[in-house]
């Protein structure tokens, strides 16, 4: 029935294989080097195109392969694995030519474009996991792969940063290997399936599967950075800014997220979960972080720490929606995963351009930048505005759903929520905005006529910004985010 | 009172007293003396464990056995004592790392 | 005309190897490599006879056991076997690299003879079904690897060997012993002799004196002193084949005597696993503390070992037929990445000068290569997915989750912790740049000599997706007796 | 009529732990060798009470003899280096940090609770129990040989015996890979009375072993016995100075050391066919198999036990740096 029954694998080994090539290439062949990453970036893209007709088209992907006794190693391509893929694989195009752009002189060029091809292959193995078995190799294979990329100034802050990093994220890995490990044993099987594979379990050992899922979203929670797990994240800021931009906007904390997706509907199954009384602490646990990141933003004076406080408190809009147990809220938290990944990464090459071009790493260095830098500013205030939840942007659309699916889990508290944190937003962002645009800046002397920036840090962000304003402004059309997560529901929900 | 009784306890005796040289000798050549006390002790077990009361002979295959060993111990003492003289030239001379 | 079977080939062809290269010191090295490749080629042609029938026996002389002695091959031999030659190929490959020059003429003329012998004692262990021949087996491999150890001739490689040594002679003399018991209590020595004994007090003794004295061969905790020092003393590949290989033997006994022997009681086991769990914690405490490189890597055998113990103590009463197949994965896996682990060492010493893990990052030479080496059997050593490495900790924490043993699973989750700790430590000194003098090359350091050393380390990790098949190849002939 | 033979072996068991003890604690390392020689023969004595004539030579030949040997060249050589040569008693001298007595007597409880348990353990044992008598007596006709001791070493478990001539000729190439470079300690030598009564006496060791060789086909002896007595030989040659090695002669004894394990494992294999696996001799020629093995693996017991006693390899002394052992 499938005409190509190991697309799947081919998206996976666009970027998995060619990480050695790009270890091996000498440090001086950036041409070659920016051709390979360029070529199979758009290889994937194209792929993943073909895959998601394919899948809208109800071919159903499935390759297995025996590891141990009965345990797989399985990738499947449903169309909540396709939104995840979708997205790694456009911003890993967007971001190549962002890191292109911002290592043209810097070293280890070699050993950064490796890594960070591993990262997306990790992250795409992770949305095709079609088990937790598999979910947790690619989950490892993610932390270990961005390790190198977060200390890659190879200073001691970096170190420091990395070792906070690694100890976060391994020991996170350590008890999802538990977590599986309990699945496998209570279970027999640790395969995602839609509706979970613990329901007998959940009757019979109450709080062994309570146990479980405590054990299984905290392990995710890591990457997550759900409070308290979290302090990881503003530390691994020291990282190069594509690297923020990509991994910490979208391929890490997303992972966690998406593993969270993953736990709660196709693990345990929404319903179970409910029945086990657990979705209503994890949605209370989200809207904490929520408050909790956005508070702790406001008093951030570096804008990275303070947009990676943001990503904190956003990245919980998704478990949000998850936990609230109501398909509407469903698609808002899927529609995010999407749109926050845009909005963010967005942001963060805005803020790597402000570094590189203008040397302004602080907020309080922010004055006057959007004349000199008109085209970063305008994507950054576009992205900004999208996270306030301006409409028709892409934030808004995610929040509107999140609100409705509230209410519709009669959770009114939630509305209460998205508007203070909405009004937290617009606290941390606004004021940039306005020094950006508003003021002059107080020591003219400091900033140089020209930045230097070429267009291949200039034009990626206005890209995503651009996409940022499609994905909300075109929410209806079809294979929009917000039509596939539609369609992805539906399966979750078994409607 | 049996020789296999008397000389297995006198094995097991010298066996274990070998034991705490090894564990305690200070002195490199006498750990490898009390080693070889260990492997005396070994012995005895096997040859009583392949004695027969008289006029039945005794079993072969253990004194085979044993013989091996002696010929392993030998090779094994040669090594260490080897090592010993060696280690003791290395220490004397002072110009050695 | 000679028709002589691989299994005993896998024996003799490293013996007449060992005896032309000692001969034929100039020859040595095309000798060496010439054994191991006919050697491999035993192996292979075994491991296709016992896929094909099963467990292979040859009773040598055709006398039969229990008078004669018989060689038995069966999946877990077969693996041990593939293990120690595989490995040992690439090592001697590295081998060549690492001894070249007129300054290593001594040692290149020695390793390869004691290499040799080292395997004709390996391969006769992992084939051997009599335990008086395992005892001698055992001190042929004790008396190659001592020689193995003092190769530098330093005086600290000399000292190192010398405790090596007596620790060898007492483990195998207690081992001795413990064969004396068994002759009393059974009149015999091969395994399926052993097999339904009913468990008296003679067996009880000479199950505990095997047991201690083959800890003391293996370097279990707190029988371990002598280890870090002889393993980080030694040359690079020796260091590799002692590492690897060498303390694989004992556990292989180790493994075997569980599978064969009425096993003693509960708090035996138990104590096995803390003592394991000892090794595993101790051993993490002193490679945190290492400050050279090779001593860091020698401490993490002694956790490693703790950690295959910690896998036979959580067999319990119920678990334990399964027990030793974690085991031997583990097994498996410490032999091919710490291999792995000690060559990349070498090499990195060899381009940077030294190994002191404070200084790593004060070099501008970077040996890319043999550090992404070092990282890769590091994972697996670590236990990260998909490696063999993590293959065989899922097992262990699999069987020991399944009997509620969760101290068991406790004792592997901090070792995991403290391996990421420690190996970190080295990360951080490949990837630190700040503090180097003079400009730095990305690509500096790269050698043909790379080559052996990385295709271990990938072995370890792509080994993991092979494990089904292992899985099912090492228990081909399992239980005992089933074979033709 | 058992009376006086138990009271024998009370006295001798005694004697036998006593020695044990002693040469364990006295001070002068001399005295403690020695008396470690006199507890060696004393045990095959022991052995010989035990029905066991075979083990008993092996244990006087090699397990006393030649260690005994061998532990007296090292003294020699370590207080040759301490410079403690001329010192009237030997006592410790290698270096060592000195252990509190605690420690010792906490070992020594220890080993005395394990002492303990095995003599509980041996107690409880079966007394002359199975063992293989019925299986060797049956195999004993196909053997090709008429001692038994010697069918078992070079028939029924001749793969043991291949492999222990192995461990002989690992631990000879273990010593030469670790004494390198020309001896810093002459090798003690004998004074003019012994040379004399040596250049006698060589030829009857000759016999002797040669015999003992010989008879280990139908009586006690056999291959490891004869050879540590020719091994004897080499000894005497060695300290008397007859024989000095030379770089020279390398070759040929790494010949002769190999010599043993070559013909031993080539006719295990050569014989391998027709259906017959290794080390299983046609019936008709076991005799002469065994034999020519037996005596082709004592030429090279007897080299390789000399040469352990010698030490290391004999190499030029080209320059400077070999003499400084790098």
């Amino acid at each position: 029935m499938t005409d190509a029954p190991l697309l799947p694998l081919f998206i996976l080994l666009t970027s998995l294989l060619v990480s050695p090539v790009l270890f091996a290439l000498p440090e001086h062949a950036a041409r070659l080097r920016t051709g390979i990453n360029l070529g199979m970036a758009t290889l994937k893209v194209a792929l993943v195109a073909w895959l998601s007709l394919k899948v809208a088209q109800g071919v159903v992907y499935d390759l297995r392969f025996e590891m141990l006794p009965g345990l797989e190693f399985k990738l499947q391509a449903d169309p909540l694995a396709l939104l995840f893929i979708a997205l790694s694989a456009l911003l890993w195009l967007i971001t190549t030519v962002y890191s292109v752009g911002y290592l043209e002189r810097g070293p280890h060029r070699a050993r950064f474009f490796g890594f960070f091809s591993l990262c997306v292959a990790a992250t795409v193995g992770i949305a095709m996991a079609g088990n937790l078995f598999t979910f947790l190799i690619f989950y490892e294979l993610l932390t270990l792969a961005t390790y190198p990329l977060v200390i890659h100034r190879g200073n001691a802050e970096s170190l420091r940063a990395g070792r906070i990093y690694l100890i976060y994220t391994l020991a996170g890995g350590l008890v999802l290997l538990l977590g599986t490990l309990a699945l496998w044993v209570l279970a027999g099987t640790t395969d995602f399936v839609p509706g979970g594979v613990l329901d007998s379990v959940a009757a019979e050992r109450p709080l062994a599967a309570q146990l479980l899922f405590v054990v299984l979203i905290g392990a995710v929670g890591v990457k997550a950075a759900l409070v308290p797990f979290h302090a990881w994240l503003p530390i691994a800021m020291v990282a190069p800014a594509p690297v923020s931009a990509l991994l910490h906007a979208v391929a890490v904390v997303k992972a966690g997220a998406f593993g969270i997706m993953r736990v709660v509907y196709e693990v345990f199954g929404i319903e179970t979960a409910q029945a086990l009384g657990m979705t209503a602490p994890l949605a209370a646990l989200a809207g904490v972080t929520i408050i909790y990141g956005s508070l702790r933003a406001i008093t951030q004076d570096d804008i990275k720490k303070r947009l990676a406080y943001s990503t904190v408190s956003q990245v919980s809009y998704i478990t949000l929606g998850v936990a609230l147990a109501s398909p509407i809220a469903a698609v808002g938290a899927l529609a995010h995963l999407i749109h926050q990944g845009l909005m963010k990464i967005t942001m963060f090459m805005a803020a790597g351009n402000l570094a590189e071009g203008l040397g302004v790493k602080k907020v309080s260095q922010m004055d006057g930048v959007g004349r000199v830098m008109p085209g970063t500013m305008l994507a950054f205030t576009l992205a900004a505005l999208a996270m306030i939840g301006l409409p028709p942007l892409a934030g808004f659309v995610s929040k509107w759903y999140l609100a409705q699916g509230g209410l519709d889990a009669g959770a009114t508290w939630v509305i209460a929520l998205l508007l203070g944190s909405s009004l937290l937003n617009a606290l941390y962002f606004l004021p940039m905005l306005h020094r950006a645009w508003f003021r002059d800046s107080a020591e003219g002397a400091e900033m140089p006529g020209r930045p230097r920036i070429g267009w291949m840090l200039a034009a990626p962000p206005i890209t995503t910004a651009l996409l940022v304003l499609v994905a909300g402004g075109f929410a209806n059309a079809p294979f929009s985010p917000l039509e596939w997560t539609r369609f992805v529901v539906a399966i979750e929900y078994q409607e | 009172m049996t020789p296999d009784l008397i000389y297995g306890l006198t094995g097991i005796a010298v066996f274990a007293i070998g034991l705490v040289g090894a564990l305690c000798a200070q002195d490199r050549l006498r750990r490898v003396l009390a080693l070889k006390l260990c492997s005396v002790g070994a012995g005895f077990l096997l040859v009583v464990g392949a004695w027969r009361t008289p006029p039945m002979a005794p079993d072969p295959v253990p004194h085979a056995l044993v013989i091996t060993g002696i010929v392993v111990m030998v090779s094994a003492t040669a090594v260490a004592l080897a090592l010993i003289r060696r280690l003791q030239t290395l220490e004397s001379s002072d110009d050695d790392d | 005309m000679m028709t002589i079977d691989p299994v005993t080939l896998a024996i003799f062809l490293p013996l007449f190897g060992a005896v032309a290269a000692f001969v034929a010191p100039r020859a040595a090295a095309l000798i060496g490599l010439g054994t191991l490749a006919l050697t491999a080629a035993a192996v292979g042609l075994l491991a296709r006879d016992v896929i094909a029938t099963g467990a292979v026996i040859v009773p040598l002389g055709g006398w039969g056991a229990p008078l004669g002695i018989e060689l038995r091959a069966d999946g877990l031999s077969v693996a041990m076997l593939v293990l120690s030659v595989a490995v040992g190929f690439l090592v001697s490959l590295s081998a060549l690299d690492a001894l070249k020059g007129p300054a290593n003429a001594r040692q290149r003329q020695y390793f390869w003879p004691l290499w040799l012998l080292l395997l004709t004692g390996m391969n006769g262990v992992y084939l051997s079904s009599d335990i008086f021949n395992l005892y001698v087996m055992i001190e042929i491999i004790a008396l190659a690897a001592v020689g193995l150890t003092v190769l530098t001739g330093t005086r600290a490689a000399v000292r190192a060997g010398l405790d090596y040594m007596y620790a060898s002679i007492l483990g195998a003399l207690l081992f001795l012993m413990g064969v004396g018991f068994i002759y009393l209590q059974l009149g015999r020595l091969d395994f399926a002799g052993l097999m339904d004994a009913e468990p008296t007090g003679a067996l009880f003794a000479a199950v505990a004196l095997m047991l201690v004295g083959l800890a003391l061969k293996t370097a279990l905790f707190p029988l371990h002193f002598w280890l870090p020092a002889a393993h980080a003393n030694a040359t690079a590949p020796a260091s590799a084949l002692l590492s690897g290989l060498v303390v694989k033997a004992a556990l292989y006994i180790v493994l075997r005597l569980s599978q064969y022997m009425p096993f003693p009681s509960e708090s035996l086991l138990t104590l096995i696993g803390v003592m394991g769990a000892g090794a595993v914690i101790w051993g993490g405490i002193q490679a945190l503390r290492a400050e050279r490189l090779k001593l860091l890597v020698a401490w993490s055998t002694v956790t490693q070992i703790g950690l295959i113990f910690v896998a036979f103590a959580r067999a319990g009463e119920a678990g334990l037929t399964e027990s030793w197949k974690a085991a031997a994965l583990l097994i498996l896996a410490h032999g091919v990445a710490k291999a792995a682990m000690f060559l990349a060492v070498g090499r990195i010493k060899d381009e940077v000068g030294h190994d002191t893990i404070r200084d790593l990052d004060r070099a501008p030479v970077r040996p890319t290569l043999a550090q992404f080496t070092f990282a890769l059997a590091a994972i697996s050593l670590i236990g990260l997915p998909p490696s063999l490495g993590f293959i065989g900790k899922w097992s262990l924490m699999e069987g020991a989750m399944a009997a509620g043993y969760w101290h068991w699973i406790a004792v592997t989750m901090i070792g995991t912790l403290m391996s990421v700790a420690y190996f970190s430590r080295v990360f951080a000194g490949f990837l630190r740049f700040d503090r180097v003098r003079g400009t730095v090359a990305e690509h500096q350091g790269w050698a043909v000599a790379d080559a052996a050393p990385l295709a271990l380390a990938a072995m370890a990790i792509a080994l993991g997706l092979m494990a089904a098949p292992i899985l099912n190849f090492i228990e081909i002939g399992y239980p005992f007796g089933e074979a033709k | 009529m058992n009376d006086p033979l138990v009271i024998f072996d009370l006295l001798l068991g005694g004697a036998i732990i006593a020695l044990a003890i002693a040469s364990l604690t006295v001070r002068d390392l001399f005295a403690a060798v020695v008396l470690f020689i006199i507890f060696g023969l004393l045990s095959a004595l022991a052995w010989v009470r035990l029905s066991a004539p075979d083990v008993a030579l092996a244990e006087a030949a090699i397990g006393t003899g030649v260690t005994g040997a061998l532990l007296l060249k090292t003294l020699h050589h370590l207080r040759f280096v301490t410079g403690t040569l001329g010192h009237q008693s030997a006592l410790s001298v290698t270096p060592h940090t000195p252990v509190p007595s605690g420690v010792i007597w906490a070992n020594a409880a220890f080993c005395g609770l394990i002492t303990l348990g095995l003599a509980v353990a041996f107690l409880g044992a079966p007394q002359a129990g199975p063992g293989f008598d019925a299986l060797v007596s049956e195999a004993m006709p196909a053997s090709g040989v008429e001692h038994p001791v010697t069918a078992i070493l070079l028939n029924f478990r001749a793969y043991d015996t291949l492999m222990e001539v192995v461990v002989l000729l690992a631990a000879v190439i273990a010593v030469w890979q670790i004494e390198r470079g020309l001896s810093d300690a002459p090798a003690p030598v004998m004074g003019e009375v012994w040379q004399g009564f040596a250049r006698l006496v060589l030829p009857a060791i000759v016999v002797v072993g040669t015999y003992l060789l010989w008879a280990g086909a139908e009586a006690p002896g056999g291959a490891f016995q004869g050879g540590a007595v020719l091994a004897a030989v080499g000894l005497l040659l060695l300290l008397t100075r007859a024989y000095v090695p030379r770089p020279g002669h390398r070759g040929i004894a790494r010949c002769a050391f190999v010599l043993g394990t070559v013909v031993f494992a080539a006719v295990a294999l050569l014989v391998a066919s027709g259906g017959r696996v290794a080390f299983e001799y046609p019936a008709d020629h076991a005799k002469a198999l065994i034999l020519l093995i037996e005596g082709l693996v004592t030429i090279s017991i007897a080299a390789t036990l000399a040469a352990l006693f010698h030490g290391r390899e004999p190499v030029a002394l080209r320059n400077k740096e070999d003499r400084n052992d790098t």
